[in-house]
């Protein structure tokens, strides 16, 4: 029988009572996943009671006020690695990762991307070639946010390019410290580097390390992928919040930068931006009444084109304010900051939001096939060995 | 629940939705535009008493439904999605609510579908902008009123006058219809040549404002309907009509247009929904606290309550009236050669939908208020 | 030798020396056609001289003041079915029909366009079947712009449905008095009938009414659609004529129904306006110097798309105005009434003009093929057997 | 031969483009833009003084070329394809027509490419709103403008004030460069505390007025270039880069966008060149006599050319400057992940066309010079 919402309060409690959030963090943290409280809809034994997924809110209300996971740092690993780990992997992968990904000790990236392959993934280039009971891989991976501190990648390489693509991958877990790792921070057009890239040189990684069958890649990594976070997360909440909130409040403290022309395009987004949220709320309501809608799809689309919207507003607005940038200089960063940067630096950094994580294009093709039901359009790679398509 | 359909409020769609299969399909509506009664009288008599439509935002001590505004956007959505011609929008929202403060004794023969009305201003007036047209002296009425909707059907007029409201039979009025863009909501010039009026009690200008932004908020709904039908209309025919040996709802650019309309069209009903809750009178806002922001919670309870409503009417027209315009031009469009022709009914839906941009203020008229309510002032002069 | 400007120029003279201007009209134009000077690029005998076309124009301004034949009323015999007749009919059909043909003693129209084949002109359904030295035609042919006063119509049908769509077509000349032949007229979306439905029954077509071998009509049609007029005449002239003058006018005598929103859209559609005007005389200006360039293909895109919206516009300026309609009677029209007719029936009539001879989407192809040299999807059409053919 | 490039024209682009691809690809401008001085100084003398492009505006009596906006023109085009860090547009163009009605000295300078000048007023400041920040008292120059492009690398800075023009050397003043959105034009904020100041005779106001219509219209042409190098540059990769086995470019929904793009760059194209055929002092109209509208008739020669003149400007640098943000943008995207690099170089593209847009006045504030010259007035208030 699933536990209820009372059992897992309880455990809570006892489990309180016998550690001190005061303590130390770390030790904190690892008793927390111990005692199956760290991700409750997880297996005993890996962190979880087998509960149903909608008790977690409940723990995370227990545990406020006691030592946090960095769920940005985590974000590759709590969201991506750790449920494929928990579907595909042995008990012995299982046994071995989970626990110090929960607790932060080790740092996941992700190693999908690469040059050549970007919305068509699938055609990925990246080979792993097997040596006894070991695989040997060389190939260079792009986008990879976090890989400098990471301890692990989750990693898709062609092990067989004589059969159609989607059927020569199979999936890794790379030791990002072994010989042949090379990571280069990707400076981007804002001028810092949020991502990098990841060259891999005659890279061994032991069979060990392998996560499902081989040639069995694609269908892991469409679990990775299912677990990438939905995009309605990041819409605001708030009426007038997010980017539409930073541009009407320079609207409003500064009158001179006003005109007709400009007045009406802001009302226009601001309506666009208020229908936006508003979906999003449906949306949430939706998903809160056991009624999940297709409307999701579309979320990631609207934010994407309001943001560049908006910010291209905001830059051309403020006139001769607008042809200054304030920092161009080449330095890592971990996220997006659009609210602690320019308008020079969100204008260009809201560029990227119909790019990564599934272009716009993309996007697009999915509601029109998933969504709308329309047909495919005639596919010239299905029956293709990979290393015959054209590149 | 705030934004969903409740049960209740679905039971009251399949009902709406079945009669009007039934007996209001494409080719019927295409035959009555043509001839010189486009509304179904029979028809109406069936929604508006055996489904009890008519009543829905009529109290009960007044014989009606005891409904909100709400149930109403949910049959203004089925009707939407038929072009129906029929008085709904013009009897059972705008009328009644003019009347609903006055707590007059006509509502209850419109609640019970015995009597339609109309309310006697430029089907083109905004809630923000309306002036009296007619003059009233000792209870006799003069003036005249163009392009209004609904009085063509209507048994008593609605005449704005003097600071009041004055009920006209009908029979004491020319009511003259002229040639509508919108086949399925013709509009009639109504001349008042001291025709005889009795003053609704407790009823003044404000009534008349509020009954058009309760309209305008409405009138979203049923533009979310119609281009609901346009958009899966087309989704059919794409799927379907074969050029160059692929359906043409393969094609890429077409699939991508697609999308973006789907989108406009979840954010329109997201729209539509806000503003029926909000006209329906909810105490809490409509999607929870903590969603308003600093600004709002300064304000006073009521005063605010009566903003957000008006916010969420503006938003709500502003971008209905755009999206239900944009998918059915865009229908049409791809319907090809047949969406141009009078026999494929999509043109009653560009018609309306386009008739419907003007009805009760346009987008940018809309927009304008949001730039007042969301405190978004323009340049100083 | 070419003829030179000067010789074009005592021919016409001689021929008016010889000819009353004021006299018969009829008889006064077939004698201009019998002196070569109807179309002076046409060869001898054939109402030319065998002339360069641009003499054409000295002979025309030398005829002003005489009587003229009706270009409205003649477009597609002149347009269309002339060339065509010229470079594939047989010399008994050049001078068969030529004559009467410019002379509008016979007007004709062209039978191509079909139910099921609009965009995809080539998959069209009507059948010609071989019966002896006559053809027996049976199908249905749709958008005919003046069948209803039509002696002849140029027409495309299928005369061999076992090989792929473009081999098995064969074009005729359609003798539109034939038992068999039904004109209706087919009402649009303004309320009245520009067009009509030809319905084809049984119609039986000596085979000497066939232009062109059996099997190459698909060749014939092109040569007709290549002369079918370039769209770039429809564009104004004057700055601030056209479509955007009409909506200027309203909003100059109007100023009551201004808004700051409809001022900036307005101003927005005005500069587009001007631009396409002058990207319009720059094209004029290329043709002039002999340097067609491959801007033309997009000046029926400009057009309809601005004719769209500023009559989208002047609807909804108009407020209570723009919900009315100037009349709904069901009646035949012979053309476009842009200048003539209310905002609502240019609105409605505007919608046609992204789809009448050539959709957009089309011309978006053909741009982006032709000239931009993007590469064609991929075609699953191209070597099936057109019965086959989904539809 | 209006709106085409004359053989001249194309032969001085030639010289142009050839010396640009040699010397001033992406790479090195790429290089370029992190080292300390972006602008190419020895490029620069080379196209000034070889090709002779920095006098093309001065009249042969001082030591110019004695060309016009039209040639000029052509040059703006390929140096905005390439984005070259060079100051034509901010001495050649800007500097010389604010010089043009004194014939100063200082023209000859300029023309031999000896010196550079800058126009000291902030680069987005629109002909319509020009005001003065600096004061004079007894030639000597006080005050501080900001977001002055071409500054940095000026020899002689040229600052209205007190009605008249002062020259300035840039020794005298405080040039100090500020992170720039556009790598390729920094701008600057200039400082001048009792700065010597000699009194350009004859020039005033109306001459920087007059300098700021010129460069608006002529910008218009180097916008076009960056649009051009952008569709093309595009066009060039997704027939390139495959995905799902077949060319990007091959895709109906991308084919369709490059459609509407070369179109509009078709048109910005005919925009650009009536700017600048106009602003060549042409005694016609751009386009034939026969084209020009009633109301244009009715007014006088002059006046009439001169309006012809503002208002083939501000639909030039209104059309042309959201066409190459358009283009740059929609770059960007269709380059997928390696658009958002700062080792592609069409991020400076982006960026030139992002502060192109706001340079000498906005989009908004074009038209809002067009609803005057073309009679199209606003709202009445």
């Amino acid at each position: 029988m699933a536990l209820d919402e009372e059992t897992v309060r309880e455990r809570v409690a006892a489990f309180l009572a016998g550690h001190d959030p005061a303590g130390d963090r770390l030790e904190f943290l690892r008793a927390r996943f111990d005692a199956g409280l760290a991700w409750v809809h997880f297996p005993e034994g890996l962190g979880g009671l087998g509960a149903p997924r909608e008790l977690q809110n409940v723990v995370e209300r227990e545990f406020t006020g006691t030592p946090q996971i960095n769920h940005g740092l985590q974000t590759i690993g709590l969201g991506m690695a750790a449920p494929t780990i928990l579907a595909f992997g042995t008990d012995e992968q299982r046994g071995r990762f989970l626990r110090p990904l929960w607790t932060g000790e080790e740092i996941w990236c992700q190693l999908f991307s690469e040059p050549g392959a970007g919305s068509d993934l699938a055609t990925l280039a990246t080979r792993a070639v097997r040596d006894g009971e070991e695989w040997i891989v060389d190939g260079q991976k792009v986008w990879t946010s976090g890989a400098h501190h990471s301890r692990w990648g989750i990693l898709v390489a062609r092990t067989d390019p004589d059969v159609p693509k989607h059927r020569g991958l199979t999936y890794f877990v790379c030791d990002m410290h072994a010989p042949g790792v090379e990571v280069r921070p990707l400076r981007q057009i804002t001028g810092e580097a949020e991502f990098n890239e990841v060259f891999l040189t005659g890279v061994r990684l032991g069979d060990d390390l392998r996560l499902g069958e081989v040639g069995d890649g694609w269908r892991v990594a469409q679990t990775t992928l299912m677990n990438e976070r939905v995009a309605i997360g990041g819409g605001p909440v708030r009426r007038g919040g997010g980017m539409i909130g930073l541009v009407a409040d320079t609207w409003r403290a500064r009158p001179e930068l006003r005109t007709h022309d400009l007045h009406g395009r802001l009302l226009r987004l601001w309506v666009e931006a208020e229908v936006t949220r508003l979906a999003g709320s449906r949306l949430r309501e939706q998903l809160a009444a056991g009624q999940p809608g297709p409307e999701g799809s579309g979320m990631k689309l609207s934010f994407a084109s309001l943001n560049q919207a908006l910010s291209g507003l905001d830059v051309e607005m403020r006139g001769e304010e607008g042809l200054a940038y304030d920092d161009w200089t080449f330095r890592r960063s971990d996220a997006v900051d659009f609210f602690g940067r320019g308008p020079g630096y969100r204008y260009l950094r809201a560029k990227g939001n119909s790019i990564e994580g599934g272009t716009s294009e993309i996007l697009r093709n999915i509601v029109a096939e998933r969504v709308l039901g329309l047909p495919s359009e005639p596919r010239v790679d299905k029956d293709v060995p990979w290393k015959e398509l054209p590149r | 629940m705030t934004l969903l359909y409740t049960e209740i409020e679905e039971d009251l769609r399949a009902s709406v939705r079945d009669l009007l299969a039934d007996r209001c399909g494409p080719g019927v509506v295409l035959r009555r535009v043509e001839s010189a009664t486009p509304y179904d009288a029979e028809l109406w008599k069936t929604l508006a008493q055996e489904i009890g439509v008519a009543g829905l935002l009529v109290p009960e001590e007044h014989g009606g439904a005891g409904a909100s505004a709400r149930e109403t956007a949910v049959v203004l959505e089925e009707l939407g999605r038929a072009v129906a011609p029929l008085p709904f929008l013009t009897s059972s929202v705008l009328a009644v609510s003019a009347l609903l403060g006055s707590g007059d004794g006509l509502l209850g023969a419109l609640a019970a579908g015995e009597a339609t009305a109309a309310l006697v201003v430029p089907f083109a007036v905004s809630p923000y902008r309306f002036a009296e047209t007619a003059t009233v002296r000792d209870g006799v009425l003069s003036g005249q009123v163009r392009a209004v909707a609904g009085a063509d059907v209507a048994d008593v007029l609605l005449v704005p006058a003097g600071g009041g409201l004055y009920a006209v039979d009908a029979a004491d009025a020319t009511v003259e219809v002229v040639p509508s863009l919108d086949l399925t909501r013709p509009i009639a010039t109504v001349t008042l040549s001291s025709a005889p009026g009795r003053r609704i009690e407790g009823a003044d200008g404000g009534d008349v404002r509020r009954a058009l932004l309760t309209g305008a908020g409405l009138l979203a709904s049923e533009q979310l309907g119609v281009a609901e039908w346009c958009l899966n209309t087309t989704l059919a025919y794409i799927k379907e009509r074969h050029q160059f040996a692929r359906p043409v709802g393969s094609f890429q650019a077409i699939k991508h247009r697609m999308a973006d309309l789907w989108l406009d069209v979840v954010r329109a009903r997201a729209a539509a929904r806000n503003a029926a809750h909000l006209l329906a009178g909810a105490t809490g806002p409509a999607v929870g606290g903590d969603e308003r922001d600093g600004q709002d919670e300064r304000d006073g309870r009521d005063g605010q309550d009566g903003r957000d409503t008006e916010l969420a009417v503006a938003v709500a027209k502003s971008w209905c009236s755009e999206v239900a315009l944009r998918v059915a031009e865009e229908s049409v469009q791809l319907h090809g050669g047949i969406g141009m022709t009078w026999e494929h009914p999509v043109h009653l839906y560009l018609k309306r939908a386009k008739a419907g941009e003007i009805a009760l203020g346009t987008p940018g008229v809309h927009r304008d208020a949001v730039a007042v309510l969301a405190d978004l002032p323009g340049p100083v002069a």
